[in-house]
């Protein structure tokens, strides 16, 4: 309680400041989350679609390995891409460790599995009507899938938002990959980890709500971007929906 | 139940389980160690959640039981803290006759060195080892990590730079990490480690009967025969003060 | 006449229950062919099947005179001539006018010439005021003139109509009979329909095929069927006599 | 790389040696991650249904405040918990720091606003058409709900998986507010923490190994429940759908 | 003639365009009542509305002669004794066993019970081989009569009817159109049914409401028809009179 406190008025303090040390290394974890979903989204979402769309033997048997590595520990994650890309590794010639591409990294990997086990499940609960009717319009697959995203979007939406939120959040891959190195790969979770273990719980703490204020915006900010979105649809004339297709 | 909370090293290195069986079987209480920084220990006990603590950082030591938050404190052992590097030496460290001159050529070399960067006792001791050198370390050749001495130990490896490490925490790693000790002994580096029991009029939920049998145990015969018995590695980890 | 499709040994089963089985059955080209058979009669499972958009478990199908190809490019080119209108129409959670021009912005169509084309449908099928409406905004009868015009918008060389009454005031009926009809007569379009309606079917088709449990009860030219000699299940179903329920 | 082979010998040996710690702590994880995510089903499913379903003023901020909420770093919902059941705290004369009370409460927030955002996304993408026929039914409010829920069964029993993943492989929560005392509050992802602190990668590597076993074994049991589940629908003869509906 | 359903002043508007406004309506009790009307008339609206699943913007309801009451439990209630068999028709992802049983367990009923009411309805239907498929499994024609037993199984006092027809051969039209007036004739049952086609208009209603752009055309008892004096329009729509297209 009485972290809380001080807490929140020293985030409002380091806000209204604009401290520069704070604006960095939010910035920075911003980036890394951001430039992680991106990867996460590539591999996850046509993958995702595959599993959620097409029946083939041994589909039930890859959903349980998707949702299994939803339990991926970030610290188990970090130890596994550590072992590849240390010196000694067999990608240690190319000095990746501790440098923010390692937590890039070790962040897609954590948010792969998410974009995919919630696109599979979105993918999963639709019609099949309308696979067949994006087909009967002369759909290519591709464009078939494009359609079938497009009508699961919220769900789709919400997976990368939930990816998103994960690795923005986690700690363990970007402490064991990025090193916690001041100015260079600090991120707000490792500063507040940094914090916790000096006991400045207050200061932790703070840092912890400009990290959701951060998550905040950006969710809001994408909120918007989809508006925008939608009015620049197919049919250009004055195509507006005045409210959501829910 | 006691609550001890104690620093990551403390607990690593192994000696709590080596004596903390002999002091239950005692005193029949269930000891149950939270291990973590110095900071943060200091920071359950302001809080009272913890009963005892055992760290190290004989500066908020003191402001602590000043404060009023513990009592009782004692010193307990010291082990020593240690420069680390690769083998080969880049920098010429090896040949320093005291620690602030080890840090003064790798300064002037601008070589890697990893910090632990996190106000732990490991980095406070650093810091003043730096004031006495009358240097501001700088990056990039000055990395302040913000982690764990195991991890800044592997980052120092990685980059092949120098890093100060308390001795107990080396010598866990040491078929790990390719680096060795370049330069030891200076009494500068000295460790510390005090016990102090939380406050019971402040808290009155502590279990103070307990922290002070712990307090006792640690700084009896028994208790400093088992220390001076613990080796980690064939090593002696912690020495006795003289007293 | 020429055909345009042609099927052979055509069978499909699902779950291990046969509800397609075809000896033999040809559509000529540019014409309207109805198909009439009670509920579950596979009509649909049919139209699934000529629409290369499921795999019977064996028969051979001819387009033109051309076996259908595996390559999947190969099949896409074949399917943009085609078109199905579903018994079930199903619009995607976008506005009525992105949903007509889809098929076009499908095939690569630029914005403006979609826009003058879904214009231009939207008019002929009395869709103005709902351009900029959403699927859940609309009425049974809305919704399928949209499925419709959404599909006869990019004109293809053959039509699979899956009952066209569907939701349809009388009016309605009679605007997408005629828009079909059209562009049958315009274009040559081949078109394939599910009717119930006799009077519909009398009044569109050239040809008639009856299926019946998954089987061809009888195929040919729409030519005096009331004086055929029809046994009398199928007067019954073809509304000549009164169902004796 | 060298880790990686070691770890899985490791992996393998404690197993298949059944020891007894691993399995103690194990088994603290699975029964930890399942309360709190039972927790948070009870009040994120509802939640999430609502918001959903139902359009009403503030919807859309409540929402965005949902997805912000996945971003909440663990340690900071370690904190922020702690403060409360600190000795100084308001809580704090029930004793519950580090105890696994503490544990569940930290993972039932973490985990509350995954089922929460997913239920949501889930809910919003069904149609309407499905409300209203429940209604017309003579469905009273839980009813339709529970239909809805029915029918977009595959992406909340997805989100409680996810939610389930997220808690058994958070450490930030469980170290804070447990403690990581052998015996008592230690579980396979603070052991993780502990082994790597003390740089015992390859150990550390076979528990994070374990972890996944362990979440895979429960995968794959909820299918198989879910299954069972079906046989038992609400007709009794002899309905069982030879698939699932897609 | 009692009134089950009386409303007054009943207005409802979707984005600020109005789709219903009705001065007086009443529903007679224990007779089959047709609305008719062009698509868009709103006639899906008025049963959303007189089903209590939807507020009218303003306007007054009253069921049996009493007003509507706020409390939802007793809303509940009255909805339980109501049945609206939708225009398009949506089965819940389960058999057609579970859905056909749906209505009695969400009323509290055993599942024995509920067993044996299923498969007395299901041999009505004639829907027994179909029990253990799921809806994805189903024709049109199978899905819509489905989706009536579902209905009328749980006997409602007050049967709503969006287009019965819709998908059905003739032979099954004719099924429901007796299952339905047999419920009329047996218990008293109450139905408003929209239907597309003046003959079913003509072979099952007692009365008749004609709805235009949402308002009331015209109300009344179903006699004499043909020899009424209807204008130009209400000829055609009524189909008295080719449409001049
Ligand atoms: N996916 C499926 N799985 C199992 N059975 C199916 C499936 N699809 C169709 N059937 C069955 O195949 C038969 C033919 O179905 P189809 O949809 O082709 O009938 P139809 O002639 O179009 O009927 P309707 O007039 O009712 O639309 C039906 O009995 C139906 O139950
Ligand atoms: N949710 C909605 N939002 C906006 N407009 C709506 C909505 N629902 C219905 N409408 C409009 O209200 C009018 C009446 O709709 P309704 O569904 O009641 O018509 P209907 O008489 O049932 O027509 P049909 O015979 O085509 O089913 C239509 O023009 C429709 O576009
Ligand atoms: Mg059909
Ligand atoms: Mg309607």
């Amino acid at each position: 309680m009485h972290y809380l406190a001080g807490a929140l008025s020293r985030a409002v303090d380091l806000i209204l400041s604009l401290d520069p040390a704070v604006m960095e290394i939010a910035g920075l974890s911003i980036k890394l989350a951001a430039i992680s979903t991106l990867i996460a989204a590539v591999i996850g979402i046509p993958v995702g679609f595959i599993l959620g769309t097409y029946d083939f033997p041994g589909r039930s048997f890859l959903a349980s390995i998707v949702n299994t590595l939803l339990s991926l520990p970030t610290v188990v994650v970090g130890l596994a891409i550590y072992s590849f890309i240390s010196r000694r590794g067999p990608l240690g010639r190319f000095g990746l460790l501790f440098t923010p591409t390692a937590i890039i990294l070790g962040q897609a990997v954590l948010a792969t599995p998410i974009v995919t086990a919630l696109t599979m499940n979105a993918t999963r609960s639709l019609e099949r009507d309308l696979q067949m009717t994006a087909l009967s319009l002369g759909a290519s697959r591709v464009q078939v899938a494009y359609l079938l995203l497009l009508q699961a979007r919220f769900a789709v939406l919400g997976a990368l938002v939930a990816a998103f939120g994960r690795v923005i959040a986690e700690v363990g891959a970007a402490m064991m990959l990025g090193g916690n190195i001041e100015g260079y790969t600090r991120t707000i979770t490792t500063a507040i980890a940094l914090e916790t273990s000096k006991g400045e719980f207050a200061f932790a703490l703070s840092l912890g709500i400009i990290l959701l204020l951060v998550s905040f915006v950006v969710n809001i900010l994408v909120h918007y971007f989809q508006q925008v979105k939608h009015r620049g649809g197919v049919y250009h004339g004055e195509s507006s929906p005045s409210r959501e297709f829910a | 139940r006691l609550i001890l909370a104690t620093t990551t090293s403390t607990e690593n290195s192994g000696l709590l389980g080596y004596l903390l069986p002999v002091f239950e079987e005692r005193f029949n209480v269930r000891v149950d160690v939270i291990a973590v920084g110095t900071g943060k220990a200091l920071e359950l006990g302001k809080n009272g959640d913890a009963d005892v603590l055992l760290v190290h950082d004989r500066k908020s030591e003191d402001a602590f039981v000043a404060d009023g938050f513990g009592v009782n404190r004692r010193d307990v052992m010291y082990n020593d803290y240690i420069i680390l590097g690769p083998p080969s030496d880049p920098a010429g460290v090896g040949k320093a006759k005291s620690a602030v001159e080890a840090l003064t050529i790798i300064a002037e070399a601008k070589a890697p060195f990893v910090s632990r960067g996190d106000d732990s006792g490991t980095h406070k001791k650093e810091m003043s080892i730096w004031k006495e050198a009358n240097i501001e370390p700088e990056a990039p050749w000055y990395m302040a990590a913000g982690q764990g001495m195991g991890p800044c130990i592997n980052i120092a490896d990685e980059q092949n730079g120098y890093v100060l490490s308390d001795r107990g925490t080396y010598i866990s790693y040491k078929n790990k990490t390719e680096l060795v000790i370049i330069y030891e002994g200076d009494e500068i580096m000295f460790n510390p480690y005090g016990v102090i029991a939380v406050n019971p009029d402040l808290h009155p939920h502590v279990n103070y009967e307990q922290a002070m049998n712990f307090v006792e145990f640690l700084t009896s015969s028994e208790g400093r025969a088992l220390i001076e018995s613990y080796k980690m590695e064939g090593e002696q980890l912690f020495y006795l003060y003289s007293n | 006449m020429e055909k345009v499709l042609q099927v052979e040994n055509l069978r499909k089963s699902y779950n291990g229950l046969t509800v397609l089985d075809l000896d033999s059955l040809s559509i000529p080209k540019g014409q309207i062919t109805v198909i009439m058979g009670p509920n579950g009669a596979g009509k649909t499972t049919l139209i699934r099947i000529l629409a290369l958009l499921e795999e019977p478990d064996h028969g051979t199908i001819w387009l033109n005179g051309q076996p259908i190809p595996e390559d999947e490019n190969h099949r896409l080119v074949l399917r943009r001539q085609m078109g199905v209108i579903w018994q079930r129409p199903a619009l995607f959670a976008m506005s009525v006018a992105d949903n007509l021009g889809l098929a076009l912005r499908l095939r690569g169509w630029g914005r403006k010439k979609v826009r003058t084309k879904v214009e231009e449908y939207a008019d002929m099928f009395d869709l103005g005021d709902l351009l900029r409406k959403w699927p859940n905004e609309l009425s049974g009868g809305e919704t399928q003139k949209v499925s419709v015009a959404r599909s006869l918008i990019y004109e293809p060389d053959i039509m699979f109509i899956d009952e066209p009454d569907t939701y349809l005031d009388l009016s309605n009926r009679h605007l997408v009979e005629e828009m079909v009809a059209s562009q049958v007569e315009r274009r040559g379009m081949t078109a394939l329909m599910v009717t119930h309606s006799r009077h519909q079917m009398s009044r569109l088709a050239a040809n008639l095929v009856i299926l019946q449990r998954g089987r061809l009860r009888w195929s040919g030219r729409v030519d005096n069927l009331e004086t055929k000699d029809w046994d009398e299940e199928l007067r019954t179903f073809l509304g000549l006599a009164e169902p004796s329920a």
